[in-house]
């Protein structure tokens, strides 16, 4: 018998070192990986709440955000390999051509 | 007891895995470490008894989306990442706004009087009764989601097959020539 | 046949020439000249002929036609029909509108032949008709106000014809201007009758004022909706103070002086007055002003009338000045005399145009009467139809003047002998005008430059119509046909008048306003006096035609000392008494620089357009400023996020505590 | 019982299921020389132990002698994780797999595995599918481009084949109702072997297996004439000892698994004393495996291998479409028999 805030500060930590990721990593895959860190730690938090409510379709979505995740990583990794082909870098600090 | 300890043994994993992925500079070992927070996510899925989302767990993310990402590497033969300089905003304005938030949450979580306990395996999420839901209650979300499977698929197929392939090989995907200029460049990857 | 089975052609006989136009209009580019011509007076025949058709069995006692087309306007228990109406008044605009209309477009087949924009033109006149008719057939104010503002339309474009010549266009955008004006005292008519009368139908509005009182004090409602009225008609009939464009108009090509701003529209004003009579008869003080304004002027223009040397200006001079007859004959409440005077004017004044025109034609372009003379022997036919046309004019007996005039007069005098008087000083000057216009162009020898410098092609030509030419020579019967048919009018038109008959038949329109007017006619005074008076105004127009013949034909030098012994007073006549001028100093100039200075440079420019100017930069700068943000650097953009999602955080957290 | 007797056992299952799958594995790679040897009509080894019945004594012993080669170029600290990290997953997966019915021992009774998950299947689905990182890991840290283009070919080969495999599991699993393979089993009593059931199934599990244990024909990732040996092109001594039981591990596996769904586990005729009752399940099961080990071979040495693009055009046009289909009719005929 362990409080629930415990999963959720788990997944609140997992988001946050995601975010964190997001920010300080220049790596573009690093990056996206720390999506799926953040997508990780909002999974757990629904399973969490959906013992917290006995309610199964918080573990329902979870499939959902899964489904997502994968839909994304196969684009997103696809548009990696299309930016690595033209600007030949995968660090994000050398692909911003919208900069002045 | 038994509970806590477990939560903690995986929970350690999971937050080590995280802090590795950003600790580590190339971009492999923070798959790998990314897998293992999945892995051990799995574990915690199971404690709160929903078994069935932690197989899926680790059969879609651990085996499928972290291959992915382990094989794009490989392709693109990402070597350490260079530290630069690039945005000064996401360091001053990011980091501190990421942890102000988180330390806002957490005080929030800890400091809710009525933040209920659970036993182990709280919720047991049978197959059954999950496919019953997704299949009932959440069909059409689950079919639209279908769609966007396939919409993807299709997006990553034109993305990332591009007909000047042919024109430029050692930018081209698949093809051996290929693989043998990445093997020939990859000779400083770490 | 019966009113059922006539009535249907109402609403064909303005409908064809508009099928004319549009034909002509869409497909003459392409098509051969024939096949215009063809098109333009098929269509305009055939509705002369339902015209006569309709007016073969068309009594004083048949009752009117009318015939609805469609529903147009319908607010509550107002409503507006797209109908037409015919009753004696409009039948008899109808023939002189189809009738004369039809000679004109023969005319000008033969006129305009010449002429690149040949299709255009043709198209352009049936529009006209279809909008005249319109005008003259309509059953309620609403429809004829759009025949009214149509023909205002076609009569620009007709102006404005050989638009590359900047005289031309400046006058069709006079024309139209000034019609504007009087349309704008129109348009409040019909908004006032719409307040007191809730409908704008003849019938009904008629029958509703029968029911009011005449206004005698001179205030009323009635008295204003026929001053504004009066505005309007005198905007159209070219009257003081809004004749200004009629003149400028002669810049058209001949045929459309003739048809528009001499036979039919100008009199469209005449028209409305008199199909408002029910209105006027109740309103005193309009019907003064009406007579006042008439008969100033018929005056004035006649006296502008006798300084000009452009053979056009002449006529168009002498057009204002015998609309201002009509009117006068209106405002004493002769309105059949006015009418009658109406179609006499179309014949003679039409024949007069046509003949001006037949001699610029046959002289290549020249319309200054200095540099004509002699041409009744190059031109023999166009000389005798304008001969008589002149006469007729002049109000010698017994062409078809002589009656109508003389019957405004006598009506006139009835009412005032202040008008009679002034009427019959303008006769006396008509007829030396006109005289003078004949002995100018006809008579003596020719003195065109032209034939000096040998057959020359003449270059200087109003109506530049490809041919000029030294040697004078007759029109081709094409035009020549309508001047004789015209002449024969103008001789017997007249007499239509005899005893009275033109005005018993119209007796049923008038019949409500008559009733006030007549009783004070025909009793007081006698048939002696009558035929007195008609002595007088004949032997006043013998006088003219005298001095006329003395001064241009005896002796050609005089008018020039005249002139110079009066000098300013000549001047001022020769240029028209400055009217334009003085309009271009009281109204023009005003309204340019006002809206130069004020709407133009400080509202448009120093509000509207700094507003715009202002904020487009303020938005400029504020995002020059923001752009920034925009760094193109994703890790900046999380930055960013994740600061707003810290403030969102703490945002719910504090509410939460709160 | 209680927590501590319930570990005490699980310990013991593990070590025993441990070794008799090392010992397995161990001996079909005897198995897989004799075969092949009589198959190209040889006698194979002979000289260690009858019938060189020892041999993989004499082999281990090889491989923990042999001197362990690491290469300077090479990525050390995955080029290490990766041939345990395929170990691993191969072994673990045994877990779930249960070798026999309910046994009595003593005081104590207990399944014939070592942990019964009611998601059993999907577990081991999942273990498998991360057996895929050792490959890809070991082909990109040898760096080099046998290797790598090895590592790439094996884990592109393992997700793509691993779809049609998971599907073609699909119908089973709707004939059974459940996930647990125990139960998967008792609904296959009375020879309703699902194998009758689901031919379709059966055949299409079979060739995802042989592609996820990369074997003929779909060995591509070590295909010798072309990328040496693949990803373990570099790996030497123990190491390539472990990818070696890796491999085999997974067959075995795979061979189970493919007992349980299709050929009813254990079942079989059980007859005689109790203890015989007790013994005979395991052997019918042991027996059941050994077919298809004997089959995996069989075809090694019968079968040319793929080239690639016939690969992966096989597994993606010809076999997902098949599983998903025989999905659809399943589902639609056990609909419609309900």
């Amino acid at each position: 018998m362990i409080p629930l805030s415990y999963y959720l500060l788990l997944s609140g930590i997992l988001f946050a070192c995601g975010v964190l990721g997001f920010l300080i990593k220049r790596n573009i895959i690093t990056i996206f990986m720390s999506i799926e860190l953040m997508l990780n730690g909002v999974n757990l938090s629904f399973v969490a709440f959906a013992a917290q409510w006995h309610a199964l379709s918080g573990q329902v979505f979870v499939f959902f955000v899964m489904v997502v995740a994968a839909a994304e990583a196969a684009v997103g990794l696809a548009i990696i390999i299309a930016v690595y082909r033209t600007r030949e870098t995968l660090n994000v600090d050398r692909v911003n051509l919208l900069k002045l | 007891m038994l509970h806590l300890i477990l939560f903690l043994f995986f929970g350690t994993i999971c937050v080590a895995g995280a802090i590795n992925l950003l600790a580590q500079s190339h971009p492999i070992n923070s798959a790998l470490s990314l897998i293992a927070v999945m892995a051990s996510l799995a574990g915690e899925y199971l404690l709160l008894g929903a078994e069935f989302v932690a197989a899926v767990q680790v059969i879609v993310y651990a085996g499928a989306i972290m291959v992915l990402f382990v094989i794009t590497i490989m392709l693109l033969n990402a070597g350490k990442e260079e530290r630069t300089q690039g945005s000064r905003v996401a360091i001053l304005i990011g980091v501190p706004g990421v942890l102000i938030g988180g330390v806002l949450v957490a005080w929030t979580l800890l400091h809710r009087p009525d933040m209920q306990t659970v036993p182990i395996g709280a919720l047991k999420g049978d197959p059954s009764d999950i496919a019953r839901l997704l299949f009932h209650d959440f069909l059409l979300p689950f079919e639209v989601t279908s769609v966007l499977i396939l919409i993807a698929i299709m997006g990553a197929v034109v993305l990332a097959s591009r007909p000047e392939a042919i024109a430029r090989p050692h930018r081209s995907t698949p093809g051996p020539q290929e693989t043998r200029e990445l093997v020939a460049t990859g000779k400083d990857h770490r | 046949m019966t009113p059922q089975t006539l009535s249907p052609l109402l609403c064909t006989i303005p409908l064809l020439p508009l099928a004319g136009a549009a034909i002509n209009g869409f497909f003459g580019r392409q098509s051969s000249k024939k096949a215009i011509s063809a098109v333009a007076l098929a269509f305009c025949g055939l509705a002369f002929f339902m015209a006569v058709l309709i007016a073969a069995n068309f009594s004083s006692a048949s009752a009117p036609y009318s015939f609805p087309l469609a529903h147009w306007l319908r607010s509550g228990n107002f409503q507006v029909d797209f109908s037409f109406y015919l009753d004696q008044l409009s039948l008899v605009m109808l023939l002189v509108v189809t009738g004369v209309g039809f000679l004109i477009h023969i005319y000008s087949v033969g006129y305009m032949w010449d002429d690149d924009g040949y299709y255009r033109f043709m198209s352009y006149m049936n529009l006209f008709m279809f909008f005249m008719l319109t005008l003259v057939l309509a059953k309620n104010y609403l429809v004829m106000f759009i025949g009214w503002e149509g023909v205002g339309l076609a009569s620009y474009l007709l102006i404005g014809f050989w638009f590359t010549k900047d005289s031309a266009a400046a006058a069709g955008k006079k024309a139209f201007i000034v019609n504007r004006i009087g349309d704008f005292g129109f348009l409040i008519a019909l908004f006032l009758m719409i307040k007191h009368f809730h409908s704008l139908d003849f019938t009904k509005v008629f029958a509703q004022v029968s029911a009011w009182p005449t206004e005698v004090a001179g205030i009323g409602i009635l008295t204003a909706i026929g001053l504004l009225l009066m505005v309007g008609a005198a905007g159209k009939s070219a009257q003081i103070p809004l004749y200004v464009w009629l003149p400028d108009a002669m810049e058209g090509p001949t045929p459309v002086s003739a048809l528009i701003h001499a036979a039919t529209m100008v009199t469209a004003g005449v028209y409305m007055v008199a199909r408002s009579s029910m209105i006027f008869e109740r309103a005193p003080t309009a019907m003064m002003v009406v007579a006042i304004i008439g008969t100033l002027t018929a005056l004035f223009a006649a006296t502008i009338g006798i300084a000009q040397t452009d053979i056009k200006k002449v006529l168009a001079y002498s057009t204002v000045s015998q609309l201002g007859y009509m009117f006068m004959a209106c405002g004493v409440g002769a309105f059949s005399a006015g009418i009658f005077h109406l179609m006499t004017h179309a014949f003679f004044k039409g024949l007069l145009f046509l003949a001006a025109g037949s001699v610029i034609h046959g002289i290549g372009g020249e319309q200054d009467m200095r540099k004509m003379g002699g041409l009744r022997l190059y031109m023999p036919w166009t000389f005798t139809t304008m001969g008589i046309a002149t006469l007729a004019i002049a109000g010698i007996p017994p062409f078809a003047g002589f009656w109508s005039k003389d019957e405004i007069l006598w009506q006139a005098f009835n009412t005032s002998w202040v008008y009679w008087l002034i009427g019959v000083v303008t006769a006396f000057i008509t007829s030396f005008y006109m005289f003078r216009l004949m002995y100018m162009t006809f008579g003596g020898d020719y003195r065109s430059p032209a034939v000096q410098e040998a057959h020359g092609h003449n270059p200087h030509g109003h109506d530049d119509h490809g041919h000029g030419h030294g040697e004078p020579h007759e029109s081709p019967w094409v035009m020549l046909g309508p001047l004789v048919i015209l002449a024969v009018l103008s001789v017997v038109g007249g007499f239509v008048g005899y005893g009275n008959r033109f005005e018993h038949f119209l007796a049923p329109v008038f019949q409500g306003a008559t009733e006030v007017a007549q009783e004070a006619s025909h009793e007081t005074a006698g048939r002696a006096l009558e035929y007195l008076l008609m002595a007088v105004s004949v032997s006043v127009a013998g006088l003219g035609w005298l001095l006329a013949y003395l001064l241009y034909s005896r002796r050609p030098q005089l008018p020039a000392r005249i002139a110079q012994s009066l000098g300013g007073l000549y001047q001022a006549v020769a240029h028209k008494y400055y009217i334009d001028e003085l309009y271009a100093v009281l109204f023009v100039k005003p309204v340019v620089d006002g809206s130069t200075t004020i709407l133009w440079h400080d509202i448009d420019q120093g509000v509207i357009d700094a507003a715009v100017n202002d904020s487009a930069d303020a938005a400029c700068h504020v995002s020059d400023s923001v752009r920034h943000m925009q760094s193109g650097n994703l890790r900046s953009y999380a930055g960013w996020v994740a600061a707003g999602g810290a403030v969102v955080i703490a945002y719910m957290v504090w509410m939460g505590v709160r | 019982m209680s927590i501590t007797t319930f570990i005490i056992i699980s310990i013991i299952k593990s070590v025993v299921v441990l070794g008799v799958l090392l010992t397995a594995v161990a001996y079909s790679v005897w198995l897989e020389r004799k075969v092949s040897a009589h198959i190209q009509n040889r006698w194979g080894p002979t000289r260690v132990g009858p019938f060189g019945l020892l041999q993989p004594v004499a082999d281990g012993v090889k491989f923990i002698l042999k001197e362990d080669l690491t290469q300077p170029h090479v990525y050390k600290p995955l080029y290490i994780a990766a041939p345990i990290i395929s170990l691993v997953f191969a072994i673990t997966s045994i877990s779930v797999i249960p070798f026999g019915n309910w046994v009595d021992i003593g005081p104590w009774g207990t399944y014939l595995q070592v942990t019964d998950v009611n998601i059993g299947l999907l577990v081991v689905l999942g273990i498998t599918s991360m057996g895929v990182y050792g490959v890809a890991l070991a082909g990109w840290s040898s760096n080099n481009k046998y290797s790598l283009l090895g590592g790439l070919r094996a884990s592109a080969q393992m997700v793509s084949y691993e779809v049609s495999l998971g599907l073609s599991l699909v119908g089973v699993l709707i004939i059974a109702g459940s996930l647990s393979l125990r139960d998967i089993v008792d609904a296959q009593r009375h020879m309703h072997w699902n194998i009758f059931l689901q031919p379709v199934a059966f055949f299409i599990y079979l060739i995802s297996a042989y592609a996820e244990t990369n074997r003929t024909p779909f060995d591509l990732p070590e295909a010798e004439s072309e990328l040496v040996a693949g990803y373990h092109t570099e790996y030497s001594a123990m190491k390539f000892a472990m990818f070696f039981m890796a491999e085999y591990a997974n067959m075995v596996t795979v061979a189970c698994l493919a007992t349980l769904l299709f050929f009813g586990g254990w079942l079989g005729p059980v007859l005689g004393p109790p203890i015989l009752q007790m013994i005979l399940p395991v052997l019918w099961f042991c027996l059941k495996v050994f077919l298809f080990m004997f089959l995996y071979v069989w075809v090694r040495w019968t079968l040319p291998r793929f080239r690639y693009d016939q690969l992966m055009a096989f597994g993606w046009k010809v076999l997902l479409p098949l599983a998903v289909a025989n999905v659809v009719v399943t589902a639609l005929i056990v609909a419609w028999r309900a």
